[in-house]
């Protein structure tokens, strides 16, 4: 790992220069009130002065619908033809807070936690992220309470660190990193040296994980569960909108004798999520569907798959639409 | 406050009724509270920030079990009840609706003609938010219109919080959720989330309340309840109903007049 | 995968002519799911059958396609052979290749494709289709008539004489119709009232049928077998049960000058009235709408009169129900009147009459007591002008069709002129001489060589009054257009029957079809001429279109045989399509919420709440049935349903949508 | 029938069996000759058309839509017309407000009597559409999949 300084003037050029490289670039951009990630093509596009994009960036790794692969009968045979990963184009994630950025890794950690997905393999390797430490959070953050902070690099192939002149720190942390700056090496200045942490959000831990952990341990029977979702109205917007969540459907979109299938998104907070054809549900009741969507972040994950499922985004608080707010439900469970 | 809340004690004191669905303070807004014993309604509020409209919880049957219980229901949830009532998801026995009306006196209604006449001085209108969007969609072209949904219809992911936010969504089994045939494609697409939000108005028509819910509860911004909300205040004149006023039995789109508009039919 | 055979039929040339067969047979047959294609030159004959029916046996066949005529022909038949095949009937469905292609498009590439196109779409159905059961439902053994001309008495005792009851309603306060006010007819010459008057009394005498008289329907709800039929019975202010006919109060009723309706306007009745001497019932009605009483509250003669107390002042209309099985519509035609010819002068002048008008006035019974003589002045016409097609066959008159009728009574009048006036001079201006039928062209020659009618051929162009004659204006085209005229003392106008008044909201009652001129249309044209597209509702006479009586009485007896053969099962086998709501094991037990919308949009009152009960018999939820003896299978229930857990078989949502859905699946 | 450049619009026809169908047979039985643009799917009533199916059509690829059924007071089932009026009201209202082309579809009463109303009322909806044009608009938009959103701007 190598720590430089850019110029505000030198970030701008190497922008263009990524552009100029023909490569996809993803940033946050402010339209309709919201901002989001979207294809820009200039630095202006990309939004200041926010605390958090609606969404996670959870969809470049992990599109929200994706055609596996497609297939045509022909007077009794059938032609496959398997999805090609080689035509996902280049990709660069700008701007990216470091709690989107820990996500690839449970993300992945579910996609190849018994064969490898190569579809979600092949977009990760197309996808360099470059992401921005944070100097502001709000009240549903909490990054540090999840082995994440403000500055975690976790995920990223480049951080940068926004200085008051307008440079910044550039952390240049892997080779796809180091290919990206390569790009426009000059203006990769020699680090000044610069604290990154007086640059960062201060933001104190609300729980302890093992805590925490070890109370939802013995928690598969509490009332707690129903409790806290009483008012979930069991909608998807959490999951959504959450950067690890990997629930999905695979569905097929058949016309006449051709068609294809499809990956898209699902939540296992729906109903019919877990509902069988006999009309017997396991997850009957919305208690249950809650207690699956804690245990598997907070519990599951961390037991078979080493890895927190939660970057402590604050997303699926902010998208409810009925003030279930994780960081509150959390808290309560590592305080009984 | 304390009135509602000294009667809201008083109710499950005395075991008139199980549940008591109210509002509380949250971590932005007030949000919903389900009072099951005297002292949770100590958390009660009711003023005019507590505008989610907690019909959506009435038909739940898990939640609600089988003994009577109470919502403390503002003007949305009030219209809301009513069409409730309408299509027969509710019974006068089993709720008891409480509300504080404008001179900050505590109401109780039991019978759907009560509700009725209470909603009744309260006229539905835009407020500033959907005036300014729908002045600007009412100033549209058709081709600017459909870039201006299809530009929105991009950003849904098919959540569904639009559907579990709405009172009147109560299905076991969705349209969306019928796969034999499959109307309604499972992945987001901005066709078929098109098709899905005009499904939603085409069920709505004549039913909803326009309590805006649905627009409240989008993650992604999509002013959706403005469709139901047009639908309906472009409808309920022709038709002849009176939104979030229902009559007791019957329906806008299933009953007809004679003397329909019919100059669109060749 | 399915296996589905399809059967292409040639229709002989009528289907390929247009389109390639062979090729639709071909690519159809290369269509996943298709087991086996022909094309045939005609699929409904015998082989053609026998192919579709060792198919099924030999490919194992689970669905047949048959690319033939409209459904609406031959649906049945193929259905038949299938089902005689062992496959279930309704997994056979046909795609319509003539009535929707080859016959409204040319031989093209195009039509080709397109009997692609319908016969994959249907091939889609198929695949969707589900076996399914016929429904059985009871049959109420007793008939409606309405219309109590001689149709509807000819219906009438037919049905009541196989030993089923019949209701004939009629609106008029007797029964009798056109027919009681004909005074002979062709070809014999005998008198329509003495060969009428004796079945009237039949039907007011027969123990099986229950006569209604100034009743008209009110309403009909229900289906074939099991109809609910509304009766106003209009109220006559006269107790039918104590009055005996006497007729002293219509001696003294003050109100004289009432046109008569019986003479065609020619004579005149009073307020208190009996239409005609031999009308059944002989009892009167008081004409509201006439009667001193009723007009300004004074008068009463009547009542004074009246030895048994039977008038009845206050009366008002009553509504019965009656339910019946079948109902037969005989409700006739009307004769276009007043106004419709300017040009001859109709209405204007008092000696320009109708044909029916023509009729009275040879009636022995009529106002003239038989003699042919003007109303203008009563002398009697040394000259008299009968025009025939007056209106009909001119599309200007917007009456494009040929009454039928005219040619056969205007022969007739001008024989019965010559017969009553000697010496007259009778002229018939007509079109074409239309005299297809037993004994009619002798008829007309008759008129012509013995009678000495004189017959030219040319339209007349006016009528007009010049010093008390009726100038009457035409050209005979038989001496190349030679300008023709005549003075004459009377002119007879035939003129064009036409849909009785008020057919075409009879029709929206009864959900029959109507022509364009409001004559209610048959179920098809050849093959089924007395049924009605709505099942157990059949026609009799010229409420179907002009005809005469021979004929009106042929239909109404074979209306009559298809009720009685309806009558002769206990149950009737229904289609099965009907809506179903769909039940699933618990816990779901149905995604029907009971919202009940479906409830409120049926037609037909056919949904029903059904309670959903635990095992401890609690109430666990109300969801939606159909009884589907009241279900008519429209769908519109279905439409509505949100949650789709209400579908109609035969178009269920899996076959429309794979219909729609081939159509653009390239 | 028509040269090989000019546009043949895709356009599917939903009619009710009672009036429609049976006048669309007319018509055959009469020999009037009208576009094969048309293909007809028959339904029992026009109160069973799902006015999802006519969304359907459009993401498919239809470029028009006829719906026609009885008049009004002549539906075999009574009311199944006005029902479905009603309905095409709502739907139409529901549809312009969200920009889609509602001259697409053709709305018609043809009775069982109206042979030739049917093929007139094919020829002139062909001419309509041809003249409108392919629905690309719409067509295109369609065959996004993952495309909106996150991707460029549909």
């Amino acid at each position: 790992m190598e720590t430089k300084y850019i110029s505000q003037g030198g970030m701008a050029q190497w922008f263009e220069s990524i552009i100029a490289s023909g490569k996809r670039v993803y940033a946050p951009v402010n339209s309709r009130g919201q901002v989001d990630f979207k294809l820009v093509k200039n630095l202006s596009e990309v939004a200041d002065d926010y605390i958090q994009t609606t969404q996670s960036i959870k969809a470049s790794v992990y599109p929200k619908a994706e055609v596996l692969f497609t297939y045509e009968k022909d007077h009794g045979k059938v032609n496959l033809s398997d999805f090609d990963p080689e035509t996902i184009p280049e990709t660069v994630l700008w701007k990216v807070h470091p709690c989107d950025a820990a996500g690839f890794k449970p993300l992945s950690a579910i996609f190849n936690w018994d064969s490898a997905d190569k579809l979600h393999n092949a977009h990760l390797v197309k996808t360099s992220v470059i992401s921005f430490s944070c100097a502001k959070a709000d009240q549903s953050c909490f990054c540090t309470s999840v082995n994440g902070s403000p500055g975690n690099t976790a995920g990223s192939d480049i951080q940068l660190t926004v200085l008051p002149d307008g440079g910044a720190i550039a952390e240049i942390l892997t080779p796809k990193g180091e290919a990206l700056v390569a790009l426009l090496p000059p203006v990769f200045e020699a680090e000044r040296g610069d604290k990154k942490e007086q640059y960062l959000v201060d933001l104190p831990a609300r729980f302890s994980l093992e805590e925490v952990n070890a109370k939802l341990n013995k928690a598969f029977n509490s009332t707690v569960w129903k409790e806290q979702s009483e008012r979930c109205i069991g909608c998807g917007a959490c999951a959504f909108v959450c950067p690890t969540c990997a629930c999905f459907d695979i569905q097929e979109d058949v016309h006449g004798s051709k068609g294809r299938r499809i990956r898209c998104w699902d939540a296992c907070g729906f109903a019919l999520f877990t509902l069988h054809t006999s009309g017997h549900n396991p997850r009957e009741h919305q208690s249950q569907r809650w207690r699956q969507r804690i245990l598997h972040k907070f519990s599951y994950m961390p037991d078979r798959l080493s890895v927190v499922g939660c970057t402590g985004c604050g997303r699926c608080s902010r998208a409810c639409p009925v003030d279930m707010n994780i960081l509150e439900h959390i808290t309560s469970i590592a305080k009984q | 406050m304390k009135k509602l809340r000294d009667r809201v004690a008083a109710l499950l004191d005395e075991g008139a009724v199980s549940l008591v669905i109210g509002y509380e303070e949250g971590t932005k807004r007030p949000r919903p509270l389900f009072c099951r014993n005297s002292e949770s309604s100590g958390k009660l509020i009711f003023d005019s920030r507590c505008f989610h409209n907690l019909a959506v919880y009435v038909t739940k049957k898990e939640l609600v079990g089988k003994e009577r219980f109470a919502v403390t229901a503002p003007i949305s949830t009030l219209r809301s009840i009513l069409q409730l009532y309408v299509e027969n998801q509710l019974s006068e026995e089993k709720l008891l609706v409480l509300t504080v009306d404008l001179n900050g006196e505590l109401r109780e209604f039991v019978t759907f003609e009560e509700i009725s006449a209470y909603v009744a001085q309260f006229e539905m209108k835009r407020g500033e938010r959907e005036q300014e969007i729908l002045s600007k969609i009412e100033g549209m072209t058709r081709e600017e219109r459909w870039k201006f949904w299809m530009g929105e219809m991009s950003h849904c992911f098919k959540c569904y919080a639009c559907r579990s936010a709405c009172p009147l969504c109560y299905c076991t089994k969705c349209v969306v959720e019928v796969n034999r045939p499959q109307w309604i494609n499972p992945w987001p697409s901005p066709i078929s989330n098109m098709e899905w939000h005009v499904n939603r108005a085409m069920h709505m028509v004549g039913r909803c309340t326009a309590c805006g819910a649905c627009g409240d509860a989008c993650p992604v911004g999509i002013p959706i309840d403005l469709i139901t909300r047009k639908m309906m205040e472009d409808l309920a004149p022709e038709f002849g109903y009176i939104p979030g006023q229902p009559a007791k039995q019957g329906n806008a789109l299933s009953s007809w007049k004679l003397d329909d508009r019919e100059q669109f039919i060749r | 995968m399915s296996k589905i055979g399809v059967f292409i039929c040639h229709c002989g040339e009528n289907i390929s002519a247009t389109v390639d067969v062979e090729r639709v047979a071909r690519e159809i047959g290369g269509m996943e799911g298709v087991a086996h294609a022909i094309d045939y030159k005609y699929m409904c004959s015998d082989p053609g059958q026998t192919f579709i029916k060792e198919a099924v046996k030999k490919y194992g066949l689970d669905g047949v396609v048959v690319g033939a005529c409209s459904p609406r022909m031959h649906e049945p038949t193929f259905r038949r052979a299938c089902a005689e095949a062992g496959l279930n009937p309704y997994l056979c469905e046909m795609a319509n290749l003539r009535e929707h292609c080859s016959w409204v498009h040319e031989k093209s590439e195009e039509t080709t494709e397109k009997a692609i196109d319908l016969v994959k779409m249907l091939v889609e159905k198929v695949k969707k289709d589900k076996p399914l059961e016929s429904i059985k439902v009871p049959v109420t053994k007793r008939a409606l008539v309405i219309g109590g001309g001689i149709a509807g008495i000819q219906a009438s005792l037919d049905i009541a004489n196989t030993g089923h009851k019949v209701i004939l309603i009629e609106r008029d306060p007797s029964i009798g119709g056109h027919m009681s006010q004909l005074s002979e007819t062709f070809p014999t010459l005998d008198c329509s009232q003495c060969i009428l008057t004796p079945r009237m009394v039949e039907v007011a005498q027969h123990p099986n049928i229950k006569l209604y008289t100034y009743a008209e329907l009110e309403s009909l709800e229900g289906f074939i077998g099991n109809f609910k039929a509304r009766i106003r019975l209009k109220a006559k202010s006269v107790n039918y049960s104590t009055c005996t006919g006497c007729g002293a109060c219509i001696q003294k009723c003050p109100v004289k000058k009432i046109p008569s309706e019986f003479n065609a306007g020619l004579g005149t009745r009073t307020a208190i009235y009996v239409p005609f001497p031999q009308a059944v019932p002989n009892k009167p009605v008081i004409d509201r709408v006439n009667c001193n009483y009723y007009k300004r509250g004074a008068c009463k003669i009547c009542e004074k009169t009246c030895q048994v107390g039977s008038i009845e002042w206050d009366k008002e209309d009553e509504i019965i129900t009656e339910e019946v099985g079948a109902v037969v519509l005989a409700t006739g035609f009307d004769v276009k009147g007043t106004d419709f010819f300017p040009e001859y002068g109709y209405g204007k002048y008092k000696d320009v009459l109708t044909g029916l008008q023509f009729e009275r006035l040879a009636s022995a019974s009529g106002p003239t007591f038989g003699e042919i003589r003007r109303p203008s002045d009563g002398t009697i016409p040394k000259k008299i002008v009968f025009i025939a097609c007056a209106g009909s066959r001119d599309p200007a008159k917007g009456i494009p069709y040929c009454s039928k009728i005219c040619c056969m009574y205007t022969a007739k009048h001008a024989m019965l002129y010559q017969h009553k006036v000697h010496g007259g001079e009778s002229t018939v201006f007509y079109m074409d001489i239309r005299a297809g039928g037993k004994n009619y062209e002798e008829f007309v020659r008759r008129a012509i060589e013995e009678d000495t009618v004189n017959y030219v051929r040319g339209r007349v162009a006016r009528v007009y009054e010049k010093d008390g004659k009726l100038i009457v204006k035409g050209v005979d085209t038989l001496l190349g257009g030679q300008q023709v005229e005549i003075e004459a003392d009377m002119v007879v106008l035939a003129t064009a029957g036409v849909a009785n008044c008020g057919s075409e909201q009879l029709a929206q009652k009864l959900h029959v079809s109507y022509d364009p001129y409001h004559f209610f249309a048959e179920a098809h044209p050849k093959l089924k001429p007395v049924e009605t597209n709505t099942a157990g509702i059949f026609l009799a006479g010229a409420c179907q279109a002009p005809k005469d009586i021979p004929e009106t009485v042929g239909m109404a007896s074979g209306a009559a045989v298809k009720v009685a053969a309806l009558f002769s099962n206990d149950e009737l086998v229904r289609e099965p399509i009907v809506a179903v709501v769909n039940r699933l094991a618990p816990p779901l037990y149905s995604t029907c919420v009971g919202c009940f919308m479906c409830e409120t949009a049926c037609p037909y009152n056919a949904i029903e709440h059904e309670e959903i009960k635990g095992r401890d018999g609690s109430l666990i939820r109300t969801i939606a049935r159909v009884n589907e003896g009241l279900c008519q299978g429209c769908g519109t229930c279905v439409a509505f349903c949100r949650s789709k857990s209400i579908d109609i078989q035969g178009y269920t949502n899996e076959q429309v949508y794979a219909e729609v859905m081939s159509l653009l699946n390239d | 029938m028509s040269s090989s450049t000019e546009f043949e619009p895709k356009i599917i026809a939903f009619v009710c069996n009672w009036c429609t169908y049976a006048g669309a047979d007319l018509t055959g039985t009469s020999r009037l000759k009208y576009a094969t643009n048309v293909k007809i799917v028959r339904f029992p009533c026009t109160g069973r058309i799902d006015f999802l199916l006519l969304l359907k059509s459009f993401a498919q690829g239809a470029d028009g839509v006829i719906v026609s059924g009885c008049h009004p007071n002549d539906c075999h089932y009574t009311s199944g017309n006005f029902h479905a009026r009603r309905r095409w009201i709502a739907f139409r209202t529901v549809l312009d407000l969200m920009g889609v082309d509602i001259r697409r579809i053709q709305y018609s009463w043809v009775s069982a009597a109206e042979g030739s109303k049917w093929a007139d009322l094919v020829n002139n909806t062909v001419a309509d559409i041809r003249a409108l044009g392919p629905y690309a608009e719409y067509q295109k938009v369609a065959e996004y999949l993952e495309k909106e959103g996150f991707d460029e701007e549909a």
